[in-house]
């Protein structure tokens, strides 16, 4: 029953590392890991779906396969951590705790949706639960990311914050200036590194040289490592490691989870610019079969539990739907100006 | 003559000078193997291969700067910031650098420099994928702005502008790709600094660029059922500008009606409406008139984002008032 | 009441908010050892220490978007970019994160950030150290511009936007730090958004800001030996912008001479005229005027500059032209 | 009479090495390295005295005691081969050749001067000698460099470019940009890295946490090398190895030169907020001195061939303040909108 990885995929994929819970991880624990996952992966399934019927609009990129690194992070996490996010927001919301049919909303352009309608899937934000605003400009969450630990060191309130971002975003500037400044200042602040090795069309090797990014790391400094990001427990435990040292005082890290985008950029992208034979055979490291496996076969829980899980997760979904659909309503123009300015300012 | 889409005019732009200049290059963000995401560089890797369009890594700043020094060094680089709202981060070494050298270095350099910046909302990109920074670069001496909108100027205009000597910020209406107009084969220039007349009429002026000329060209269509007689100005060039065509314009008409698309707030529209003030403030019967984009970041919900943007009916309102009196 | 620098009531102005206020921090290229090169923040670092106050990296971006980060979580940073020139380098933060996300992120966040611009020109520092980008930020729905010139607005108007929980970006003239005037000792606020009429007068408006009002001043007083009589007023605040005030000195005066020192094109006093006919055309007897500096990066030679900015002549030149007919 | 290091410098300063010259270096060369280093010195001497008297305006920064960098490193090159510029430009500018009549003009605020006094110091240009001129915003030179030898690269020249900048500028994110992109193309262009270990009253040591800047080209898969920067036979060994494999279709490389500011970030910076007492002893290892004693110590030269080398460099200097300050003009209204467009071109 166990998943198989082709020797091929394995040559390529060499930070493969097998499912295996941390010590002492109980099975809540794991099973919430597996909602999570699977809640993201519906909810970008179904994303797609609405976007291809011209329910919902604009750019909408789909975090399926990077399931594992956004719990396996968020997971290392307390609730009053935060976390900066890339134009991948949607399970970086999830992740942290956020409710889906107010995203659900928001993706519909709703004034029940979490921004009001006003920011959409690229600017998908839960700031109450702590995730600080997805953005459309690649790397412009770094520095954010920075001060957010600079404000919690200066505080004194003891969080950490997850800085995620794309191998994409590493070539930007504020990825180098952000992580020099976190280092010399020590913040709490810990930079987890979407490696999909894809940015849009561009594949990582032909923009950079040297493309294990976790190297980079020691040049500022800090702890650098690579994981397998596939894995869900092999991010959790890097991350909850690198949590700890920053809570610490110990200063920021740098994860990088490498793993492959499956599907296309954005969810319209057919990619026929990419060889999908190639990309074929990853799929066996997808993070939710292999989780499921593992779960089964470490008889942690039973077919039928997790087929309930998977139908709530349905139901959860479609209730999304329908709520973001048919409960809400689209904001009207008396609220243009609102929050643009705070305190209900006004500035025509 | 064939009809062909913007896309395909900007294509052959650059297929075509690059076929009979070696120095002529592209790069940025996926414009080779994918060939842009909206498809304007389609093809291009194939035929000059990847040492003349060149997939960069998402370093706007650098890879600009690059384009600033391949530039001064014997190329004709044209870089592409996929949608210029991030023109944001190539701003420095676009402002202070390209723009600058030749002053500051004593003459001895050239920057014949292309941006390709595709502008304007649409679509519910939101507030990051939808603005128009034309009057940013309006405001810095040395460099030149155009904003062409039909295929026909699209392609003789960035084939002016890869053989300018300058840095040229080329803004394309990124709702424009699609649309069709008669295009020739061969190899042709249109220049900068000639406005075009869309529409001749005599009772009030419409200045316009991008997609505003589309808008005014709707408008002026509509209104001349009711006997409204509007003249289309189509600036095609920002910087320089072509205030010859619109005083003449506005001697005949004695009013005017100024479009943009950006938010109306320190944009283009003022600078046009103060110049014009400058040139011919006895000719205007009646106030000029803006229109322009409102003072919001842009939202994604597209019922907000068509409030927003100014179109065909904010115009017509525009030329009613300004007929007024 | 004390005569103090203006250097010296921008210094009172953070050291005693932060006295008070323990989330609010200094942070840019050496501010804190040197105390600013222009000694601006001299003594806060000894004073608050090295938490508080911040020798960043020359890492323009980031360190502007950490303060866009710190200010999104409690802390109310005051971010210095040395000379605005460079101001480029963090465009995309402060234009693209800071102006847009509390209204990207449904309201959810504040934004209590301040970054310090020190702008204009002279002293022949040429074209990177000179440049007045005022109307880039006027452009940007989200900011808050504003650019007092008296040591009192300039401390009182530092307090605001501290305290002010929108992103302001805060423009200082260099040449200005110099100068000395009244400053209580006691904190204080100046309000954003109200214009202060420096002399009263009946025959023409000059609107001008930052050092401009001190040029409009000189030129007031020496016209009115020839008997003309200048109403001045400066601005202090860009965005938001008190038209009021304007409008209700020409609707006395029906003549506007229009101030900024940036180079004219694209500047800000093309925006105000527009507003200005806009609100009151009618009002007007002449052509509203508008002086700025020339379209030409800033040449070294103190000649030529000197040249290239405005000051005193060139108002009484355009008050003149104001006046004709 | 040979000059003594301090021990208590060298433990501070532990890239020092003594100079020797490179095999089979001819002794008119190596008196050509000392004769620029000093025009350098001697220039940069007079500039501060001309500042302080107010017969220059604007800012100006001198170039002593980085002498050994710019002449080691342009040693290494053809006159094809191009060099981009710092806010530090007058040791470049010299290095590669060029006019110290032209220089001391622009300074002047000229129109004889190289940027007909449109630049001044800090846009110190020398295009035709391939300094392809000063910027006075740090870190900006970066892409210009790369985009330089993308030129040479794509026109077949064969020229090679060197990228000069401060530490300060490595925290710039076009640095990393930059690099990152010279590396995957394999591009040629040197980044050689002036390590003065300041940036006006800043120490790299407050701002970055990995102060062995050189360790940061790991990251991108090239070369990093140190040298003692004040060394002028080791910079240009390191240099003209680096340059070599440039040549050779090999990519870029990373000098870190390393030395310590010995005067003011400007001229007229007294350094109030700097341990003078500190710095002292390290001027033990100015790099003329040292160079100086190691001609005479080798017999190389004369002591009487060197004065008299000294003595035309003064004269040298004197000539061009006086062509500068007596016999040059100041630019005409006339010229101000000139080469701000290309053929003529004007736009008021
Ligand atoms: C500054 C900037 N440049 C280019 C883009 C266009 N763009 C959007 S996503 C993307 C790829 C990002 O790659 P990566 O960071 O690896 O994230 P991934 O999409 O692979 O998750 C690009 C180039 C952008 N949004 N922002
Ligand atoms: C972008 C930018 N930020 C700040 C400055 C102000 N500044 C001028 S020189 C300098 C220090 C540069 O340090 P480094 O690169 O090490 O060069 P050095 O002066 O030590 O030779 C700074 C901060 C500037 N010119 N440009
Ligand atoms: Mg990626
Ligand atoms: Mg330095």
């Amino acid at each position: 029953m166990s998943i198989k990885i082709d020797k091929e995929v394995l040559e390529k994929f060499t930070c493969y590392t097998p499912l295996k819970a941390p010590e002492g991880m109980k099975k809540e624990e794991q099973m919430k890991l597996f909602y999570r996952m699977k809640l993201i992966r519906e909810f970008d399934t179904t994303v797609k779906d609405l976007w291809m019927e011209n329910k919902i609009y604009g750019l909408a990129h789909s975090y399926v396969a990077a399931e594992a690194i956004a719990v396996g992070t968020c997971f290392a996490l307390k609730p009053d951590d935060a976390i900066t996010s890339t134009h991948r927001g949607h399970g970086h919301v999830i992740a942290k705790g956020g409710d889906v049919k107010k995203m659900m909303a928001e993706l519909f352009g709703k004034y029940e949706g979490y921004n009001h309608g006003k920011g959409g899937s690229m600017h998908i934000a839960d700031v109450p639960h702590g995730m600080l605003g997805a953005t459309g400009i690649v790397g412009s969450g770094m520095p954010l990311a920075v001060g957010s630990a600079l404000a919690a060191d200066r505080l004194g309130t003891g969080n950490v914050t997850i800085c995620f971002h794309g191998d994409g975003g590493t070539n930007q500037g504020v990825w180098h200036e952000s992580i020099n400044m976190a280092a010399a200042w020590n913040l709490p602040v810990i930079f987890v590194l979407e490696n999909n090795q894809m940015a849009i069309g561009t594949e990582l090797k032909s923009v950079s040289k040297e493309v294990e990014l976790y190297k980079r790391a020691a040049g500022y400094g800090i702890p650098g490592v690579q994981v397998d990001g596939f894995n869900v427990f092999a991010v959790y435990k890097a991350v909850k490691k690198a949590v700890d040292r920053a809570r610490n005082g110990e200063g920021p890290s740098l994860i990088e989870a490498k793993f492959l985008r499956l599907l296309g950029h954005f969810v319209a992208d057919d990619q026929w610019y990419r060889d999908l034979k190639a990309v074929e055979p990853f799929w066996k490291l997808d993070p939710i079969s292999r989780m499921k496996d593992y779960l089964l076969e470490n008889k942690i829980a039973a077919a039928k539990e997790i087929e309930r899980v998977e139908k709530d997760i349905t139901k959860e979904i479609l209730d999304a739907v329908n709520y973001a659909a048919n409960e809400c309503t689209e904001p009207s123009v008396e609220t243009l100006y609102d929050n643009i300015y705070a305190d209900g300012e006004i500035i025509k | 003559m064939r009809n062909i889409t913007v896309r395909e005019s900007l294509n052959e732009a650059m297929r075509q000078e690059m076929e009979i200049d070696e120095t002529v290059i592209v790069m940025g963000c996926d414009v080779a193997i994918r060939g842009n995401p909206f498809g304007v560089t389609k093809g291009l890797l194939r035929q000059f291969g990847e040492k003349r369009v060149i997939d960069t890594p998402i370093s706007e700043a650098a890879f600009t700067g690059m384009g600033v020094g391949a530039a001064a060094m014997g190329l004709k680089p044209i870089v592409e910031i996929l949608y210029s709202d991030w023109i944001t981060l190539a701003s420095d070494q676009i402002v202070n650098m390209a723009a600058k050298m030749r002053y500051m270095f004593g003459g001895n350099i050239e920057m014949p420099l292309v941006v390709r910046a595709p502008f304007g909302a649409g679509g519910g990109n939101a507030a990051q994928h939808s603005q128009s920074f034309e009057n940013w670069f309006n405001h810095i001496p040395g460099l030149k702005v155009v904003a062409p909108i039909t295929p026909y100027d699209l392609k003789g205009m960035l084939i002016t502008a890869i053989r300018d000597k300058n840095p040229v910020i080329f803004f394309e209406h990124k709702r424009a790709y699609q649309m069709k107009g008669e295009v020739p084969e061969e190899l042709y220039t249109v220049p900068f600094g000639k406005a075009a007349i869309r529409r001749e009429g005599k009772d009030v002026t419409i200045v316009s660029y991008s997609m505003m000329s589309i808008h005014a060209m709707e408008a002026a269509e509509e209104l001349a059922e009711d006997g409204i007689d509007c003249e289309v100005i189509d600036l095609r060039s920002i910087l320089p500008m072509d205030y010859e065509t619109v005083m003449n314009s506005i001697e005949k008409t004695n009013r005017v009606v100024v479009t943009q698309e950006a938010n109306l707030r320190g944009g283009f529209a003022a600078d046009i409406v103060a110049e014009i003030i400058d040139r011919g403030f006895d000719l205007l019967d009646t106030a000029p008139v803006r229109v322009g984009g409102l003072n919001v970041p842009m939202p994604y919900n597209m019922g907000l984002e068509n409030y927003v943007i100014p179109g065909k009916e904010t115009i017509k309102k525009a030329i009613r008032k300004a007929l007024k009196d």
